[in-house]
């Protein structure tokens, strides 16, 4: 009974959209009551509050907030005006409060800030003064309007005064909602697994949650994987990391999944679907060989195959400085200890089967799998790339053979390394006695080769180095040319002190371009120092690129499954630089580490522990309220057609047999609130809670019909 | 063969006035390539955009301007063969076509010549036309060659004006946008049958531009030096150019250089469109390679 | 620099434009929010309505808005791949081309009618948006249907 | 400005006050080299790429890197009074690596053109100037390379103002517009009387 009724209602208020009824109505100049008489009960006697912020002097400062009040008190079904200095502090939110109650509002609007950022505090406002928090809408005249009309008075206090009609006449049709109440997937994702990836999902599974952790590389650990050392302790990348590691391997809540990808995600916070491509790597584990009925079989890490395998390839974790077989781990400490065959590179020899022989663990016509997991929230960790820094031409990287980047400068000091961490050059394999570091290496550039950001772990890693070269190879020279050393963490710039008290000697140039002598293979390195004002041209056995960081490869991507967005330069979008930095605008998806920007690892390591602790919260309260903007269908003016069921991108919407006749259904859960079906339903029978037709009509009308004339 | 592409050839004033060997090469040259040069009567100084650059830029632009509308009158592309004039024509050509405020300043002043811009021409390097495979390119040099220049070893000057700035030049071939380590004018260089030969320094300055060549020779000189220092190390046969005013900076200024530095190199120096001449079989005297600062003979013994 | 300039004022009696402009919730509403939060200064002249996303646009939304006496009306929303679901923006182009011819037959200058695609990492872009279509109505004049609405 | 501080001459110059002052800084002279150089020298930060690839740096006190300096804090006057502004050859170099994208040389160029409204300038430019204004060329044609030009078989004169000399007032009516050939005259007669 009741659903009709509202259905009625719903019907009334279609029919005060329509064209007609409104211009007809508008000579009595106020959209809101146009259809006085016809109208229901709860929008008859629409009486709103209207509460202006000044923001200190945020938006006072730019507007006339006393004529912006005279004016709303004439807007047609406003109940009550008022103004604050800070609407959103606990005594504003008691103005608002009160006034529900004095004057027995049905509606409030508080012109201020942005919904975005304050819509949360004064729905709960006026729910606290006993209305329905979707009674509530929000004029914003700050981010819109007194932030960016600064030297016009004039115009932004008629701006605010038209924002605010505006909202007074959404408000006075706005209806009580109840948020749906979703119960939340006991189990989280992280997608990447180097440092950042690995510390969210240690965090997430010692918080007793059951977490999937994604890696596209057949082991866990990323770049930092790839370092020597880390700034400013000096402690071991690889020792630091490797227990990490194996905790990640041990955890009995980390379902590791390792040369894998994300191929699609489905549903929302709480409830999502996801689908996961494990790529054929050739190599059965101990399990899928049990599952075969193989007894004892699977890979067990003996490497018999790589001593067989005749195929050579480069070591990319070596960047290439370094062979491999076709069948390959990465390096000694991987995790899984699990081989892997490079499909592109495999001969199919069959030699690696031989020699593995009872164990059976080489399968070579094994084919990706499809993987289907439900989780109810999920951690992007897909971390950084190395910019391609030959294309900042003048230093010459892939065409003189000692400029080298900072991350072979890594792998050629490990004693892990290709060369046993014996600092040679490239060219003839001898070490060399006065080496230059160019920083900000296609950082800061805005030349659109380069990029416009700084790299921000750069300053750091470089001064490292210089350190790295003088404690191994005493009377090594190393030169630093630096714009700025960003030395800005804790320990940093004591640390820039050390290396400078040590004999690193810091050039306060750009070098320009980088020549090789035919011969010598050494490096002319042409700078200006500008602190002595005199240019210099310097001859060096090795350079190293402190090469720009950028966004890897697979971001694009994977952010589009995830419906996260990304800044000008492909870094990943936090929901709030300041105040939500761990998360996005899809609720229940979160970032760590690098790939939201350049971090170092402290900063990863943090960032990854607050994207966990964001992401355990819907988990631990066990439901998340969807806010109510479902699309729900106006039976009686459906015709069946079915339009909308194609245009759906959830497949919310279905078409069902009702009385005979042909409607379509909502499935709430489903819906996420776009309103495309309601945006192109032929018979407007679409009815899209708090974004209604009357609603957005009323808005438009109020603005180009209200108003002074 | 007839001619397939056919251009308005601008001058300049160094290649006519002072090598008119390398006018008399390239139109030549040219001509068994497919191209026709025709003359741009009443061409002037492009102007020269060091000093006028230096004096006022809206005469610059004027008076380049004057040159363009002579081609828009004839309905022709440009083709030149000097390095300074391609920054003139071809840069003025550009900023008048992308500034309106510069092209109304410009016709302003053309008015009162009975002349009007009207952007309806593209200007090109004949360097750029050698290079690009759809109007040349090395291998249809390759086959005009009738007299290869075997075992000269030669190398490149590439001067500055024709390929930087790098990020407001246009090219159908990319190749000539490298302006760190471009290797295009090698290719050409090898299409004639010579050795191309790398040396220190290949892309710096002769000095000569800007108004510096005028303004403190002993300056410009230096840099010229330093050059030709890097070119003996590389003992190279001779030295080619696309720019009669880099020419006229390593040739003639190596008489000078003797004078006030004291220092011998006799090192010749050729356009470009002289070498392929040479290479196609034009005499010396074709080319008037007598009125050269450096006598070219030694090269010359070598490849003919 | 640019964008942070004073707006240079209109002089007494000049045509003030009535724009409005409706916003996708997830880039458009927050890169004008960024470009607030920058300071980028531009002219006052467009209203906003936010929706969720440009596909719940109805073309009625954009008519009613004309008939009202707009003079000009603004949709804008997320890069096409970057829509928060998926491809509403998409589908509100196309719809936007079918508008755009209508306004033509019924002589209404379908310059008037913009559809733009700012990020929320846009902020200076937004600035230049709206300083842009603000300059187009203007050059424009007021709408031929507001005299036809007296 | 500098304050004099009324000593005998010698000790004036070896004690001369080397303070910047706010009021050496002009503001409009950094609008102005903008304006005229199409380019965004306040975006400098001084990295000193520019000078680094300058050919004539190794070789003289011109520092390309304090050019633009002096141009963001508009010192206008240490600017144009400089000798070394005109050793600039204009290869580009520092354009084509700039990594904000500035253009140097073009701000050189700007400032030789502020520098030449205020008369400095070197000869060698205007001889150019009144080269043109009466032959249409900056390097003329002469006699041996006419001889050479008719070996050739070529006219003796190629086909430009040279031949065909009605091209030439049209020339001088452009350059007097600018009334460049007056100004070259002038401060030439002033140098070399």
């Amino acid at each position: 009974m009741k659903e009709v009724l509202n259905m009625a209602e719903r019907k009334t208020k279609k029919e005060i959209s329509s064209t007609k009824g409104t211009t007809t109505a508008v000579k009595k100049q106020a959209p809101a009551k146009l259809a006085i008489g016809e109208q229901p009960a709860a929008q008859k006697e629409a009486r709103i509050g209207v509460f202006i912020c000044h923001c200190g002097t945020n938006i006072a400062g730019s507007m006339d907030i006393n004529a912006v009040q005279e004016y709303a008190k004439t807007i047609p079904n406003v109940g009550y005006v008022d103004n604050y200095k800070y609407m959103c502090s606990m005594p504003g939110q008691a103005v608002i409060n009160k006034a529900i109650h004095d004057n027995k509002l049905t509606g409030v609007v508080v012109a201020a800030c942005s919904p975005r950022l304050h819509e949360p505090t004064f729905r709960t406002a006026t729910k606290e003064g006993g209305l329905n928090p979707f009674r509530f809408e929000m004029a914003n005249i700050r981010e819109q309007n007194s932030w960016v009309h600064m030297h016009d008075q004039e115009g932004s206090t008629e701006k605010a005064k038209d924002a605010i009609r505006i909202a007074v006449a959404k408000a006075s049709l706005l209806e009580d909602l109840f948020p749906k109440s979703v119960p939340v997937e006991k189990a989280a994702m992280v997608v990447g697994a180097g440092i950042a990836g690995m510390q969210a999902a240690l965090d997430l599974a010692n918080a007793g949650i059951k977490t999937y952790l994604i890696e596209k590389t057949p082991t866990i650990g990323g770049r930092m994987s790839q370092l020597d050392k880390t700034f400013p302790t000096l402690d071991c990348s690889q020792c630091i990391l490797t227990p990490k590691m194996v905790d990640v391997g041990r955890s009995p809540n980390i379902e590791l999944m390792t040369y894998s990808e994300v191929e699609s995600v489905e549903g929302y916070i709480g409830n999502f679907d996801v689908t996961i491509r494990k790529k054929a790597r050739g190599v059965l584990t101990p399990a899928e060989a049990a599952a075969k009925g193989i007894v004892g079989g699977g890979c067990n890490g003996c490497g018999d195959c790589e001593t067989a395998c005749p195929v050579i390839q480069p070591n990319t974790f070596e960047e290439g400085m370094k062979p491999r077989k076709a069948i390959y781990i990465q390096h000694p400490q991987v995790v899984p200890l699990l081989y892997t065959i490079d499909k592109e590179a495999c001969i199919k020899c069959e030699i690696c089967v031989k020699v593995c022989g009872e164990k059976k663990a080489i399968d070579l016509n094994q084919e990706d799998e499809f993987v289907k997991v439900k989780v109810g929230t999920a951690i992007m960790a897909v971390g950084y790339d190395i910019f391609p820094i030959e294309n900042k031409t003048e230093w010459g990287y892939k065409r003189y053979e000692n400029v080298i980047t900072s991350l072979e400068f890594e792998r050629l000091i490990c004693a892990s390394g290709p060369t046993g961490g014996h600092m040679v050059r490239p060219s003839d394999g001898v070490a060399p006695k006065k080496v230059a570091f160019l920083l900000c290496a296609g950082s800061r550039d805005n030349t659109g080769i380069g990029k416009p950001y700084c790299s921000r772990f750069c300053c750091m890693y470089s001064l490292k180095h210089a350190h790295q070269l003088i404690e191994k190879m005493p009377g090594v020279q190393p030169y630093i040319f630096y714009m700025d050393i960003r030395s800005f963490g804790k320990m940093y710039e004591e640390f820039y002190y050390r290396i400078q008290d040590e004999g690193a000697k810091f050039i306060r140039g750009r070098v320009s371009n980088i020549l090789e002598d035919p011969v010598s293979k050494n490096l002319m390195v042409f700078a200006d120092d500008t602190l002595l004002d005199r240019p210099m041209k310097l001859e060096v056995d090795l350079v190293v690129l402190a090469a720009a960081v950028q966004p890897s490869a697979d971001t694009n991507r994977t952010r589009k499954l995830f419906g996260v967005s990304c800044s000008m330069d492909g870094w990943l979008l936090e929901a709030h630089p300041k105040l939500n930095p761990c998360g996005t605008t899809t609720a229940g998806v979160f970032l760590a580490g690098a790939c939201q920007g350049p971090k170092d690892i402290p900063d990863v390591v943090a960032s990854a522990e607050g994207a966990a602790s964001a992401a355990s919260i819907p988990i631990h309260v066990g439901h998340v309220e969807l806010e109510p903007y479902f699309a729900q269908c106006i039976e009686e003016k459906c015709a069946g057609c079915g339009m909308c069921v194609n245009l759906c991108p959830y497949t919310a919407l279905a078409l069902i047999e009702k009385d005979g006749r042909k409607v379509m259904q909502v499935t709430e859960a489903k819906c996420k609130g776009c309103g495309t079906c309601g945006g192109f339903c032929p018979g407007g029978a679409i009815w899209m809670n708090h974004f209604a037709t009357p609603q957005i009509i009323a808005q438009i009308d109020a603005f180009l019909l209200g108003g002074e004339h | 063969m007839e001619a397939k592409h056919k251009y308005a050839f601008y001058l300049g004033c160094i290649a006519p006035n002072r090598y008119p060997g390398s006018e008399a090469a390239a139109i030549k040259t040219s001509r068994k390539l497919g191209i026709e040069l025709v003359p741009l009567k009443g061409a002037s100084c492009c102007p020269a955009p060091g000093a006028f650059g230096s004096i006022d830029l809206n005469v610059w632009y004027a008076m380049a301007a004057r040159n363009l509308v002579l081609a828009e009158q004839m309905k022709m592309d440009i083709a030149l063969l000097c390095n300074g004039c391609y920054k003139s024509i071809w840069e003025v050509n550009h900023k008048l076509k992308h500034h309106d405020e510069l092209r109304d300043g410009v016709n302003e002043v053309l008015k009162t010549i009975d002349m009007e811009y009207k952007g309806s021409i593209n200007v090109y390097h004949l360097a750029e036309l050698m290079y690009d495979d759809k109007i040349v390119g090395p291998a249809k040099i390759r086959d005009s060659v009738t007299n290869p220049l075997t075992g000269a070893r030669i190398a490149v000057h590439y001067g500055c004006h024709l390929i930087k700035p790098r990020k407001d030049r246009e090219f159908e071939k990319t190749e000539i946008l490298n302006t760190e380590n471009p290797t295009w004018m090698e290719e050409l260089v090898a299409a004639l049958g010579a050795t191309p030969v790398e040396y220190r320094q290949k892309m710096m300055c002769c000095g000569a531009g800007g108004g510096v060549r005028g303004y403190d020779i002993v300056h410009a000189l230096d840099i010229a030096n330093e050059k030709l220092i890097n070119l003996k190390e590389a003992n190279v046969d001779a030295l080619t150019d696309i720019c009669p005013f880099c020419q006229l900076q390593f040739d003639r200024g190596q008489i000078e250089i003797k004078e006030k530095f004291g220092v011998e190199y006799n090192l010749p120096v050729l356009h470009f469109c002289e070498l392929l001449g040479l290479a196609q079989g034009m005499s010396p005297q074709d080319l008037a390679l007598d009125l050269h600062g450096i006598s070219c003979e030694p090269f010359l013994q070598k490849v003919l | 620099m640019a964008g942070h300039e004073a707006i240079p004022k209109r002089e007494e009696g000049a045509f003030k434009p009535k724009i409005i402009g409706i916003l996708c919730n997830w880039c458009s509403y927050a890169g004008a929010d960024l470009a607030g939060g920058g300071r980028i200064q531009y002219p006052p002249d467009v209203r906003v309505v936010r929706v969720m996303c440009t596909g719940r646009i109805d073309p009625l939304f954009i008519m009613k808005a004309f008939t009202d006496g707009a003079d000009g009306v603004l949709i804008s929303g997320c890069h096409f791949g970057d829509c928060h679901y998926l491809e509403g923006n998409f589908k509100a182009a196309k719809r936007l081309f079918l508008v755009k011819n209508l306004l033509k037959n019924i002589g209404l200058e379908d310059k008037r009618l913009r559809m733009t695609f700012v990020s929320a990492s846009e902020g200076a872009k937004w600035g230049k948006v709206i300083t842009d279509v603000v300059k187009t109505v203007e050059d424009l004049g007021p709408s031929p249907l507001t005299e036809l609405m007296k | 400005m500098a304050k004099t501080k009324g000593y005998p001459e010698a000790l004036e110059t070896k004690l001369r006050d080397r303070y910047m002052y706010g009021d050496d800084s002009h503001p409009e002279f950094t609008d102005s080299v903008e304006k005229i150089s199409m380019s965004i020298p306040h975006m400098c930060y001084q990295c000193g790429t520019c000078t680094a690839s300058c050919p004539s740096a190794p070789r003289s006190s011109y520092r390309i890197r304090k050019f633009v300096r002096r141009v963001v804090l508009g010192l206008e006057n240490e600017a144009l009074t400089d000798p070394d502004l005109w050793l600039c050859t204009t290869c580009y170099s520092c354009t084509d690596r700039c990594p904000r994208d500035i253009a140097p040389t073009d701000v050189i160029m700007a400032m030789r053109n502020l520098a030449f409204k205020r008369d400095i300038i070197p000869v060698n430019f205007l001889k150019t100037v009144q080269a043109i204004y009466t032959t249409g060329h900056g390097v003329p044609n002469n006699d041996v390379n006419r001889a050479a030009r008719v070996k050739l078989g070529m006219d003796a004169d190629p086909p430009t103002t040279h031949t065909y000399k009605e091209f030439i007032p049209g020339i001088q009516k452009i350059l007097d517009y600018y009334k460049l050939k007056a100004n070259a005259d002038r401060i030439v007669k002033e140098r070399e009387g």
